[in-house]
């Protein structure tokens, strides 16, 4: 038999002042059930919670409703109070008088017929109410990070140095990433190999990270704390632990004219064996079967593996699936750049001196095609005169997307500035809609390349560009002084729009997480919880998840890191006991309620009997993933799932308490 | 130049543009790629942005009497580059309609406008145009009695000027169609 | 049914039942109190942990009860603590409405509206406009359960 | 299949030229069109100019009394009304009210309906390219063609759907086909000046010569066109824009049923290529060469 105590706080005057406080636990002393019910000064306060206490253990009382101010203030304080005295807390139940009665009532004789109202509903539910254990998962103290780019590696760094183990799975045969695709970085101007080449080889060297290259995820199930993940390791056809990385293989293949760079933005071209970059981590090559003649010529060309002291190229060897289990999982898998051959009009892709700006970094680099001489690609020559145009692709809903690419005025800049640098007497134009440059020294780094390095910027964008005796002719605006303006150029960049890695949206179907029409990434929330994923135990960091440049995308990668030490800092992942829970007897297993759970919390579960013949398969909820939302409850036609703390017999109580 | 914006005179012209352009004036964000690439905007004294911007401010004297509206050509090469997919050709239609309801007479390009509307008459008398009449009319509005001359000649001897033009059978229909949309 | 004369009246103080979400209405409800803003006081709300929670025999069971008016209202599109039970809630609302209709509800005392956490004077006055119109509504039993 | 024929007002004028060497050419290809009973003006690029309705109106009765004569499809060889046809057919399409009171006026049912080509369109979908390769008796070898699209072919590409509307390549592989080399230069698309020909025959001046000096110096023996308003500027003003500019230009401009034509066998007197103000017995003579 329930054994109910209803306390009433006056809080002061706030709550006294307008309800008839007294006459509510007079009223509440009524209801069967109700042991005792007595009104306060200040239920919060220590004498407040002290004759709480007493009273739970005087009265045996198997229920408390408090009729105060609002859950979201003391709900907590209260459940705390009632735990010491060995009750679960889920058997506290608040009644807002507060902020839904006394603040915002006049009437005393209505507010306090409407907190008895409230009062009552509440003892209805409390009764009602069964314990409610907390869930505790337990946790596989090791992390996944996924894309190794600035951010993949700064979470990988971060979390390895937190003391826990780390897989970094990266695509490409290097890690890296864009970043050390690029020259040097804004707003420092520092060199971006000289920041990327010591962490990626601490990520190599770190005793804490195991590091899969050429690798991608092929299956991921489980849940927080518990993921089991498959990863496809591509062969390299190179038995990696023998490999010295001299490099006598690739300067033996024949096969040199015939592939494009991809590190190098198709700027060059390299050998079906390869590394992408001198400074690759690891520094392992890559045989390119789809370039190599060994394939295609059925086995005549061999000349890497003669030319290979430890003989350790294995023309064999074959793709490797490796499985791993995992607690938590950041994923940083960066971005892709637009397609610039949508804009006809800009002839990229015909003129060859249109290039992008991933292109241009190329060829401002010490590492790149051109060993950082800038020559334009029609005829070696450097050009005097560049033109650059912003947001192509990005802010053009018609031809490209809708979004600003955060990064690219910057960039501009940054170009535009290492141009003047590197070519004296050189002249850069650059066309803009808005100038974004928004972080700590950007404005200021912007103003420079216009007052130190002379670039003129022109507030329009370019409609086309025709070429004319070795010239690009630009045509474009001035908004500002109304006119048009045509320039002729040696070479056009285009700052290409960011848009997130190809097949980004079947990795995040793989992981459960929600992403945009895009394809990036989405948050769970963009201000509370900026680097969590939709589904728990699954972190974001990086350009994955929307534009963002080298400084951000280090800081989202420490915050996914710290996020994930967090989790692990506990023994067990605890969870609010207040999810949805299966009756098993009646289930019918149409999981109706699987097809509306946001968070794949719903799976099937097989029945068996002692034989271990399937009797019967039902709903199973995973206490990792469910948040205890509801939406599966009314799904179901059956009635047989339901959501702790909010069943629907308890509603059902509150509404017929109010019948009239 | 100075603009003092009366808010009611603005919201009648914006809304009565917009009705008819089937498009919203905020959809341009002013970047300015139709001017750019404006076959004609060097004769033009605003460009195609500035007029939708001053018709956003409800400038409607200064569009209406501007030269631009009248140079346009109608080639749509601004609505196709542009990145919102903003009619900017439409908006040139849409002010030249509204200036010719408003009997506005274009001073500085009254030859454009008079052609203009000395094809529609020619139209509405034959169902077709009859370019020989068209020129000998235009050049006779326009006082140019000697403007292409050097060209007429040639053009007659190769048989591109046909002195008498065809006429439709059923011009009523076309009287009709005039009737209803002029 | 034959109505009664003394079955239709207009209903100066009709009871109405809310259904709110724990995150976004719910907060918004107690920020109106932190606001000290004053509405009417025929309001009793329901705290669910999402929109998706609510059933649509939560509000048959209301009107049984004798609720004159029932409102329900959750997070905005995009903003469900959920992510997206207040979408699931948003694509039912339609099924909810026409299952209401064929139960025989007066789909006029049925309110669903959005109101977020920093919300308080959309509440007050989605909550006084709703009563207002109920008060305004012929009342009787066979009126909420139309015929 | 039935083909309608919409001529348009200046294939019975100033460019009879084009509509001569069409029929010329299909009599080769052994298709026949039938021209639309009565068509009216399609209003060209004025009655857009200053009336949006007329503008529909006018290109509608003419698909109206196609879809009576149940024509398969049209062709519109003139660019500009093949842009007015499609663009009429498109607001009707889209815009029921507008259609509804339309039809009322043309007292004639009309269901947004009519499948329109322009010439290009006409050669490669209908025709067809194997027909056209297999009716090709002199390669035109040695002959250098810039073709020229102007604006109204591919503009508005949403309505038009027609080819790249930046980088367009249907009348270069058309070219191809007659043996000729495709010169590729800059400006295929720019606008030519189209209607203000008359009225402001400087700026048209300006951009055509932009255009005619650009193929030039690619080094091209002929212009193709597949639109009246192109050849008129291109053709009858290259006099006066070689007086203005003080440069000479000497480019003939055909059109593309001309040199299509001209492959055919067909005698340039049939195709009236000597109805144009710049004479091309340069480019005869070097066909000839070519043999
Ligand atoms: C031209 C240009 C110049 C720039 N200049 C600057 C600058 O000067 N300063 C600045 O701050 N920012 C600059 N940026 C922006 C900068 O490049 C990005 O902010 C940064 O690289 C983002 O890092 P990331 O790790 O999120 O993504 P990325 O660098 O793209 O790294 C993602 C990694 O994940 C891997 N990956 C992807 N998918 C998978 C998968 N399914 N499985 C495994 N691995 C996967 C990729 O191969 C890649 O290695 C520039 C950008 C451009 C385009
Ligand atoms: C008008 C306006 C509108 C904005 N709107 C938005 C918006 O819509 N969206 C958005 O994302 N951002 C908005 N912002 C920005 C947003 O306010 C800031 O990003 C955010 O508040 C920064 O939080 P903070 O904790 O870093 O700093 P603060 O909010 O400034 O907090 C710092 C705290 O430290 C305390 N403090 C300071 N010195 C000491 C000391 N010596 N000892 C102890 N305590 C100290 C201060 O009292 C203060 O409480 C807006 C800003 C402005 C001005
Ligand atoms: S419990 Fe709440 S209502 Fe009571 S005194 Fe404390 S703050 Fe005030
Ligand atoms: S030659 Fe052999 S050891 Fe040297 S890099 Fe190539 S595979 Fe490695
Ligand atoms: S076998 Fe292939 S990779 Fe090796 S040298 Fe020959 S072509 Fe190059
Ligand atoms: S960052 Fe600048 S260039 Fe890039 S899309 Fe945004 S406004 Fe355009
Ligand atoms: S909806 Fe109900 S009956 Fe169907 S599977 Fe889920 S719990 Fe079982
Ligand atoms: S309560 Fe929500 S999260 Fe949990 S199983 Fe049901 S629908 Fe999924
Ligand atoms: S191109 Fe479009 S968006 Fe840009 S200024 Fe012109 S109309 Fe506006
Ligand atoms: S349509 Fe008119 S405004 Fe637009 S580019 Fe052509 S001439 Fe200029």
């Amino acid at each position: 038999m329930a054994r109910i105590g209803v306390f009433v706080c006056w809080c002061g005057s706030n709550i006294a002042g307008t309800v008839d406080v007294a006459k509510v636990a007079e009223e509440a002393s009524k209801i069967p059930g109700v042991v005792c019910a007595v009104d306060y000064k200040y239920m919060c306060s220590d004498p407040g919670q002290n004759s709480l206490r007493k009273m739970i253990r005087e009265q045996k009382l198997t229920g408390l409703v408090l009729a105060a101010c609002s859950p979201h203030m003391h709900e907590n304080t209260f459940r705390r109070a009632a735990v010491k005295e060995g009750l679960n807390p889920y058997f506290v139940e608040i009644a807002n008088i507060r902020e839904q009665v006394s603040w915002v009532h006049e009437d005393k004789e209505r507010a306090t017929q409407k907190a008895i109202d409230l009062t009552k509903m509440m003892v209805e539910k409390v009764k009602k109410d069964r314990p409610i254990e907390d869930v505790k998962v337990p946790l596989t103290k090791r992390a996944l990070v996924i894309g190794g780019g600035i951010a993949g590696i700064q979470a990988a760094l971060d979390t390895a140095n937190g003391g826990v183990q780390v897989i970094l799975v990266e695509k490409e045969p290097s890690i890296g990433g864009r970043m050390i695709q690029l020259d040097e970085t804004f707003p420092t101007l520092d060199c971006s190999s000289c920041i990327m080449t010591p962490k990626m080889v601490e990520v190599r060297q770190h005793p804490n990270i195991k590091l899969y290259t050429y690798s991608e995820i092929e299956d991921i199930s489980g849940y927080i704390g518990n993921f089991k993940i498959k990863i496809k390791k591509k062969t390299r056809s190179v038995l990696e632990k023998d490999c010295t990385g001299c490099g006598e293989c690739w300067n033996a293949c024949p096969m040199h004219k015939n592939v494009k760079s991809e590190f190098n933005a198709d700027m060059s071209e390299r050998t079906a064996i390869y590394v992408p970059f001198p400074q690759a981590v690891p520094l392992i090559p890559v045989l390119d079967r789809s370039a190599c003649l060994h394939y295609k010529k059925g086995g005549k060309c061999q000349k890497c593996f003669d030319a290979c002291g430890p003989k350790c190229i294995d023309f064999g060897l074959r793709d490797e699936i490796i499985e791993e289990e995992v607690g938590a999982i950041i994923a940083a898998t960066g971005y892709d750049l637009m397609d610039n051959s949508l804009y006809g009009e800009y002839g990229y892709g015909k003129y060859k001196d249109v290039v992008s700006g991933l292109q241009f970094e190329r060829l401002l680099s010490a590492s790149g095609p051109t060993e950082g001489v800038i020559r334009r690609p029609s005829d070696g020559k450097t050009p005097q005169t560049i033109v650059f145009i912003q947001c192509v692709g990005s802010r053009d809903p018609e031809k490209g997307v809708p979004y600003c690419s955060k990064v690219c005025c910057m960039y501009t800049a940054k170009h535009a500035k290492l141009f003047a640098h590197k070519v004296r007497d050189s002249q850069s134009y650059v066309f803009y809609i808005d100038i974004r440059a928004t972080g700590k020294g950007y404005e200021e780094f912007v103003r420079s390349a216009m007052e130190q390095d002379g670039a003129v910027y022109l507030r329009g964008r370019v409609s086309r560009i025709y070429e004319d005796n070795g010239k690009l002719i630009v045509k474009g605006a001035d908004t500002l002084s109304g006119t048009q303006v045509e320039i002729a150029a040696d070479m056009v960049v285009l700052a290409t729009g960011v848009i997130p890695k190809k097949d980004s949206d079947r990795l995040a179907r793989m992981l459960g997480i929600s992403y945009d029409k895009y394809g990036f990434f989405t948050e769970s929330h963009p201000k509370l919880r900026p680097t969590e994923s939709s589904t728990a135990g699954i972190f974001l960091a990086g350009m994955a998840q929307g534009p963002r440049d080298i400084p951000e995308s280090v800081v989202s990668g420490s915050a996914a890191a710290s996020k994930v030490l967090g989790l692990f800092s506990k023994s067990e992942y605890e969870v609010e006991g207040t999810i949805a829970n299966v009756n098993e007897a009646t289930c019918v297993a149409c999981f109706y309620c699987q097809r509306v759970c946001a968070y794949h919390a719903i799976t099937g579960k097989e029945i068996k009997d002692r034989n271990g013949n399937i009797v019967k398969v039902v709903a199973n909820v995973n206490p990792g993933l469910c948040t205890g939302c509801g939406a599966c409850v009314s799904a179901c036609f059956s009635k047989s799932i339901d959501v702790k703390g909010f069943m629907d017999d308890q509603i059902y109580a509150e509404i017929k308490s109010l019948g009239v | 130049m100075k603009t003092t914006i009366n808010e009611h005179e603005r919201r009648d012209f914006v809304s009565g543009v917009e009705s008819m352009l089937h498009d919203k004036l905020s959809n341009c964000y002013q970047c300015g790629k139709c001017s750019a690439g404006c076959p004609v905007n060097f004769e033009m004294d605003y460009t195609p942005n500035q007029i939708i911007k001053m018709t956003e401010l409800g400038m409607a004297d200064t569009v209406l009497n501007s030269k631009t509206i009248w140079l346009c050509v109608s080639c749509i090469t601004c609505s196709t580059r542009c990145p919102k997919g903003f009619e900017v050709t439409g908006i040139m239609d849409v002010l030249r309609e509204i200036a010719v309801k408003k009997g506005i007479n274009s001073k500085a390009e009254r030859e454009v406008q008079l052609f203009h509307k000395i094809f529609l008459e020619n139209i509405k008398s034959n169902g077709r145009i009859s370019e020989f009449e068209l020129v000998r009319k235009y050049n006779l509005k326009t006082k140019h009695l000697f403007k292409d001359m050097f060209l007429a000649p040639k053009m007659l001897e190769k048989g591109k000027l046909k002195i008498h033009g065809v006429k439709i059978s059923n011009l009523n229909r076309i009287a009709k169609i005039f009737k209803d949309f002029e | 049914m034959i109505m009664k004369k003394e079955d239709i009246n207009s209903n100066p103080d009709p009871r109405i039942i809310a259904f709110v979400c724990n995150w976004c209405t719910y907060s918004g409800a107690d920020l109106a109190g932190t606001g000290r803003m004053k509405y009417s006081d025929n309001v009793r709300i329901i705290k669910l942990p999402c929109s998706g929670r609510i059933d649509p025999l939560f509000i048959v069971e209301a009107f049984k009860k004798g609720a004159r008016g029932v409102l329900v209202s959750g997070c905005h599109p995009g903003d469900c603590h959920y992510t997206s039970g207040n979408y699931h809630s948003r694509r039912k609302y339609a099924a909810f409405r026409d299952l209401l209709g064929f139960l025989g509800i007066d789909l006029n005392r049925v309110e669903f509206s959005w109101i977020s956490a920093s919300e308080g004077n959309k509440w007050v006055s989605v909550v006084n406009e709703f009563t207002e119109k109920i008060k305004s509504l012929e009342d009787s039993s066979t009126d909420i359960f139309r015929k | 299949m039935k083909l309608g024929y919409y001529p348009g007002c200046s294939l019975k004028g100033s460019s009879f030229e084009y509509e001569v060497s069409l029929l010329e050419m299909l009599k080769v290809l052994g298709m026949g069109i039938k021209e639309i009973p009565d068509w009216n003006c399609c209003g060209a690029s004025t009655a857009h100019s200053i009336n949006h309705n007329l503008a529909i109106a006018l290109p509608a009765r003419n698909l109206a009394i196609a879809e009576k004569e149940g024509y398969d499809s049209i062709v519109a060889p003139c660019a500009a009304c093949s842009n007015r046809l499609k663009t009429a057919r498109h607001e009707l399409k889209t815009d029921e009210a507008l259609r509804k009171k339309i039809v009322n006026s043309l007292e004639m049912p009309y269901g947004a309906g009519m499948e329109v080509n322009n010439m290009l369109e006409f050669l490669i979908n209908v025709a067809g390219k194997d027909r056209i390769k297999s009716k090709v008796k002199k390669q035109l070898k040695n002959l250098k063609v810039a073709s020229y699209y102007g604006c109204l072919l591919v503009r508005p590409p949403k309505i038009m759907r027609f080819d790249d509307s930046e980088e367009p390549v249907t009348m270069d592989e058309l070219v191809a086909l007659t043996g000729a080399q495709p010169v590729d230069y800059s400006y295929k698309t720019e606008c030519c000046g189209a209607i203000n020909s008359l009225s402001k025959p400087d700026v048209v001046m300006a951009l055509t010569g932009k255009v005619l000096y650009d193929i030039k110096n690619h080094g091209a023996d002929a212009v193709v066109v597949a639109c009246p308003l192109c050849h008129s500027n291109l053709d009858v003003r290259q006099r006066e824009i070689e007086r203005k500019y003080a440069e000479k230009i000497g480019l003939p401009v055909l059109f593309i049923t001309e040199l299509i034509g001209l492959s055919f066998g067909i005698s340039p007197k049939a195709l009236a290529i000597d109805g144009h103000m710049v004479a091309a017995d340069k480019v005869l003579k070097k066909i000839n060469e070519g043999q």
